[in-house]
């Protein structure tokens, strides 16, 4: 049996376009500050340090961990860099509760950025390698072929996407640290938005923002001293499969499935979207919520859009499992934080520290994260109960 | 299974990163174009150049500035006698470790000679300022030898 | 704490360039070895799977993604990775085990250096506004740190040309070594200086590979009846990123996780250290305790090839070899990241 | 040298490494056929699965792909998305078709440009053929088929995508 962890403290950052007031380190730091001071701890309380980002070429620093030991107070100290592609924020703290859950650390931080302004994501993602298809059309263009299979699949009316689009701005105008602040935003202007990868349209795809988030995890001892209420990790799961291989299933992973199936039964679920408040799900393009709704089990296989269209999953039309409150990827996307992001907003919520944008009453969450070609999975579940 | 022919193709990872420097890298830029060295105060009372952000035992953010001198004396030093494409110079020279004249910690920088056999620890020597500072790490375009 | 066998490793030769092997070309017969040493079938039949990798060796971003083409991992595995050598992917595996996620988990580590200019590569771990931009590479920043240890008579030249005698000798008998030959420290010495303080004997190669290893609880071990060694104590430290504010001709970092993993808690039989410049040894046998009674490096280390992101791995590997051969009943693994030794992982494994 | 300008934020870096890319065997095997005009896929011994372009393995098994099938280069689109903005570091002008596509006689897409199309008609399930370059100018990359178009066969229902032998989808 694994020992209880809890997260005892969040920090994260403002999320914008370019943090052009701090270093790399700066940024990384602010949120590993807020953190602490949200644990009521210092830099002497932490045991280790893990920190988790996408691709070393976003920043073009070279496993950043080296350099970023002194912002994170870590000289003499464990330090562990995870990268799990997209999914690295999540994994990333899956990683650093297993510090705590094995029984071998007490209390540790974990950490995880991006600072997308230093480049361009889109750059990095495309650099064409010698003898391969120059086509890289980028994330959407990976991603736009299965939203068009889904769509063909579930004969889901066209506006689907444009909703969630709505959805989590309106959500995220809650949320005073999302990058996108869109309380006027309206589903005429999503539609009217630039097409960019047919049937992805600017408004249905996330920005490309700056930012860090951070967590301190803590055995259950020192959980029960801190100054707030603890979200205690109730489970935790990780599923891999190949980017490609014959017959994969595309639209709904089973790695996905898996991954769910595996939380689920560790936190005491069997009917997601009763048991659970709240979700935070990774959500880059509008649509990967119908989508997500059924590979997690939130509805049926065809109809995860249905809860989308009856607002079930939104905060403003009162629905019964809200989805991203925070306003989500679609919101905030400093790709190498954004699962981690899921995860701690996932344990503002059971801790009921999650402001304007608090579900109300919530008491088990879901956080999730995916990355590479739709095939790294990792979730967890909190709670503001032990079990 | 039939034999591979091997395929070789060369290609170029090149890119141009715009970083933000935040307060503490900035003054220490923005002192190298006016061809000053500025260090930091470390906890102890050390004084560091460059400037960290983060003090390394304590992890207190630094903020106590201290102008340094751009001559100092060499704490160790690597002689690069066939230089790389990529190093800041195409004749032999030396990296090295300096310790700057009001300052207690030694910045990594090179250092112009003609020989290997001109330099040793404890040699004095005094940054040369590129052409044009810009408030770039290379506006001191090496360290020059000191005649003692 | 859990006890944690080690049951299987395999290393591919190192070679300097893998010439027209990909990654999963590289890592697949290397999987195949340990799945055949317990009698398994492919990464189905472990509990979790992590690798350690670098995208900068070959230039590619998400170069990792193509190591889980590797493993068999439909349907879909528990797996992770990290952008570290995959000495760290074993400590991330042994917490996995540890907290009760799994039984077993199969670690590997691949590294194709030959593409690049891996020195110039290397120098972009550095800070990324004081020394990447002056393309310090890593070979220089060692030097810079014999000539501390050469000036403060911490060592002499001779005594580096020593380490690189031994290896070359012990990996006569490694037949995965890439550099291995009787030579003498008299022969070392009579090579003209590479990057003075350095000759290039006292450089690691650059090398082309990947080695794989399976981890699992005692239990197991028992139920696959397999030799197996023990995995007695693990820990690992950085410490701070200013080579100016770290003495740089001791360890601090080893000293500390060596403390935690219990080096000093028993003799030491064999050692195998990641020091990839011979000077780099001496700090680290040192920081480590390890006195005469210490057979260091008998696999030749990484001054007879150096994997890179799998060498850490690799050491780990040597020693269970060893102890599971009978040579040695307890000994110590090492490995290193980052600049002039800034992290470094401590392992000791033992007869079980 | 106290001047007025202001404070240092930010600096630009330029970071340029050179590599020397070596494909893989399996990649190199397929590249060399492809330069012959010849689309070939590798069979999986276990699964018995056809991947194009063969990658060394086959992902699902963890097994190397030794076998080699030539294949049509006919294929069948499984999806595709029509992309609106220039992607760095490619030349084709937006709109263009970026489509995944399976050979017949292969069980894998790859993603291939669909030109000399109407972009609002393109299906999935629609048949397609490759356009290729003038020998003369082929070397070792699949751009040696500069697109697939459309071709008058009827479409392939979704469930027998990925499945089509060799000699194609009746005529």
């Amino acid at each position: 049996m694994a020992n209880l962890a809890a997260v005892v403290g969040i920090g994260q950052t403002k999320y914008t376009t370019k943090r052009g007031d701090v270093s790399i380190a700066g940024l990384v730091r602010e949120a590993a500050q807020n953190a602490l001071d949200d644990a009521g701890l210092n830099w002497n309380d932490i045991d280790a340090v893990i920190l988790g980002k996408a691709p070393d070429m976003f920043e073009g620093v070279i496993m950043p961990e080296i350099y970023l030991t002194d912002a994170l107070g870590c000289n003499g100290k464990p330090m562990l860099r995870v990268h799990t592609a997209g999914s690295v924020g999540g994994s990333t703290a899956i990683v650093a509760a297993s510090h705590i859950q094995s029984g071998t650390f007490r209390r540790v931080l974990t950490v995880a950025f991006e600072k997308q302004s230093e480049s361009n994501a889109m750059w990095a993602l495309s650099s064409p390698q010698p003898f391969s298809t120059h086509l890289n059309a980028g994330a959407g263009g990976y991603f736009a072929p299965i939203i068009r299979e889904y769509i063909r699949r579930s004969n889901a009316p066209r506006d689907v996407g444009i909703k969630v689009a709505v959805k989590d701005r309106l959500h995220g105008a809650r949320n005073p640290l999302a990058h996108l602040q869109r309380p006027d935003i309206t589903m005429k202007e999503v539609e009217e938005s630039f097409m960019l990868w047919d049937p992805i349209r600017f408004l249905e795809s996330c920005p490309s923002s700056d930012g860090a988030c951070a967590m301190v995890i803590a055995c259950e001892e020192l959980a029960e001293q801190g100054p707030k209420a603890p979200a205690w990790i109730r489970g935790v799961a990780m599923r891999s499969e190949p980017t490609m291989y014959a017959g994969r299933e595309e639209v709904s992973p089973q790695a996905g499935k898996d991954c769910a199936a595996d939380v689920y039964k560790q936190a005491g679920i069997s009917d997601p979207r009763k048991d659970l408040d709240c979700a935070e799900v990774y959500v880059p393009f509008s649509w990967y919520e119908p989508m997500w709704l059924e590979n997690l089990g939130f509805a049926p296989e065809g109809e995860g859009w249905k809860l989308t269209m009856d607002g079930a999953t939104s905060l403003d039309e009162g629905g019964d499992i809200p989805w991203n409150p925070s306003g989500g990827v679609l919101s905030s996307n400093p790709i190498g934080a954004s699962g981690m992001i899921r995860f701690a907003e996932a344990a503002r919520q059971v801790r009921g520290d999650a402001g304007d944008h608090q579900v109300e009453g919530a008491r088990l969450a879901l956080g999730h994260a995916y990355g590479g070609g739709a095939q790294f999975f990792a979730m967890w579940v909190v709670g503001a109960e032990k079990a | 299974m039939p034999e591979s022919e091997i395929l070789n193709q060369a290609f170029e990872l090149g890119y141009t990163y715009t970083r933000s420097t935040g307060p503490v890298v900035g003054r220490f830029l923005t002192g190298l174009r006016d061809q000053q060295i500025v260090g930091i105060r470390a906890s102890d009372g050390r004084v560091v150049v460059p400037p960290m952000e983060y003090d390394p035992d304590t992890a207190e953010a630094l903020s106590e500035f201290v102008d340094v001198s751009d001559e100092g004396e060499v704490v160790s030093w690597a002689w690069v006698k066939h230089p790389r494409e990529a190093h800041p110079s195409s004749q032999p020279f030396a990296w090295a470790m300096i310790r700057l004249d009001g300052a207690d910690v030694p910045m990594v920088h090179w250092v112009r000679a003609k020989d290997e056999s001109d330099i040793r620890c404890g040699s004095r020597v005094r940054a040369r300022w590129a052409d044009e500072t810009v408030g770039f790490i290379t506006d001191i375009a090496g360290f020059e030898l000191v005649g003692e | 704490m859990k006890q944690i066998a080690i049951v299987a490793f395999h290393q591919s030769r190192a070679v300097a360039d893998a010439g027209a092997c990909n990654e999963v070309e590289m890592i697949m017969p290397v999987l195949s070895e340990v799945y055949q040493q317990v009698g398994i079938n492919n990464a189905q039949d472990v509990d979790f799977v992590c690798s350690g990798s670098c995208d900068y060796l070959q230039g590619a971003a998400f170069a990792f993604v193509a190591g889980v083409d590797a493993l068999g991992a439909v349907p879909p595995i528990k797996e992770s990775h990290v952008e570290m050598d995959a000495a760290w992917a074993v400590y991330e595996s042994i917490l996995k085990i540890r907290m009760g996620h799994a039984d077993s988990a199969l670690i590997y580590g691949f590294g194709k250096s030959s593409p690049g200019e891996l020195p110039i590569v290397l120098s972009q771990q550095l800070d990324p506004y004081y020394l990447a931009p002056q393309w310090v590479d890593t070979i220089s920043l060692a030097a810079l740190q014999a000539r501390l240890m050469l000036e403060q008579g911490k060592l002499t030249e001779r005594d580096m040309a020593e380490v690189v005698s031994r290896s070359r000798r012990n990996a006569l008998n490694n037949p995965n070594a890439q550099l291995a030959g009787d030579i003498s420290a008299e022969d070392v010495l009579a090579d003209e200086m590479y990057l003075s303080p350095l000759r290039k004997a006292d450089c690691c190669p650059v090398s082309d590979g990947a080695s794989a290893m399976i981890i699992c609880t005692v239990e197991k071990a028992q139920q696959w009846g397999v030799p197996f060694a023990l995995i007695t104590g693990i820990d690992h430290r950085i410490e701070t990123h200013n080579l100016g504010m770290r003495d740089l001709t001791d360890s601090v970092s080893t000293r500390l996780a060596a403390e935690g993993a219990g080096v000093a808690d028993g003799s030491v039989d064999v050692a195998e250290l990641y020091a990839p410049f011979s000077h780099q040894e001496i700090i680290l046998a040192r920081a480590l305790g390890l006195d005469e009674g210490t057979s260091v490096n008998p696999s030749g280390g990484v001054l007879a090839g150096n994997l890179m992101m799998a060498s850490g791995l690799s050491r780990i590997g040597e020693v269970f070899q060893r102890i599971v051969s009978g040579e040695a009943q307890r000994g110590v693994a090492h490995a290193t990241s980052g600049p002039c030794l800034q992290h470094n992982l401590v392992t000791v494994v033992e007869k079980a | 040298m106290s001047d007025q300008r202001e404070p240092i934020t930010g600096i630009d870096v330029p970071i340029s490494l050179k590599y020397n890319f070596t494909a893989g065997a399996g990649p190199a095997r397929f590249l060399s056929q492809v330069r012959k005009g010849v689309l070939t896929g590798q069979r999986c011994p276990r699964c018995e699965q056809v991947y194009i372009p063969p990658r060394g393995s086959c992902a699902a098994c963890g097994v190397p792909t030794e076998e080699e099938v030539v294949l049509a280069d006919k294929a069948t689109v499984q999806s595709f998305t029509i992309v609106s903005i220039p992607i760095p570091t490619n030349p084709i002008e937006p709109p263009y078709i970026i489509a995944n596509l399976v050979a017949d006689g292969a069980n894998i897409s790859f993603i291939h440009l669909m030109s000399d199309c109407v972009n609002e008609e393109v299906r999935i399930g629609q048949r397609v053929q490759a356009v290729w370059k003038p020998e003369e100018e082929w070397d070792y990359a699949m751009d040696n088929i500069r697109y697939f178009t459309p071709i008058d066969e009827p479409d392939v229902p979704a469930d027998k995508i990925g499945k089509l032998p060799v000699s194609g989808w009746g005529a």
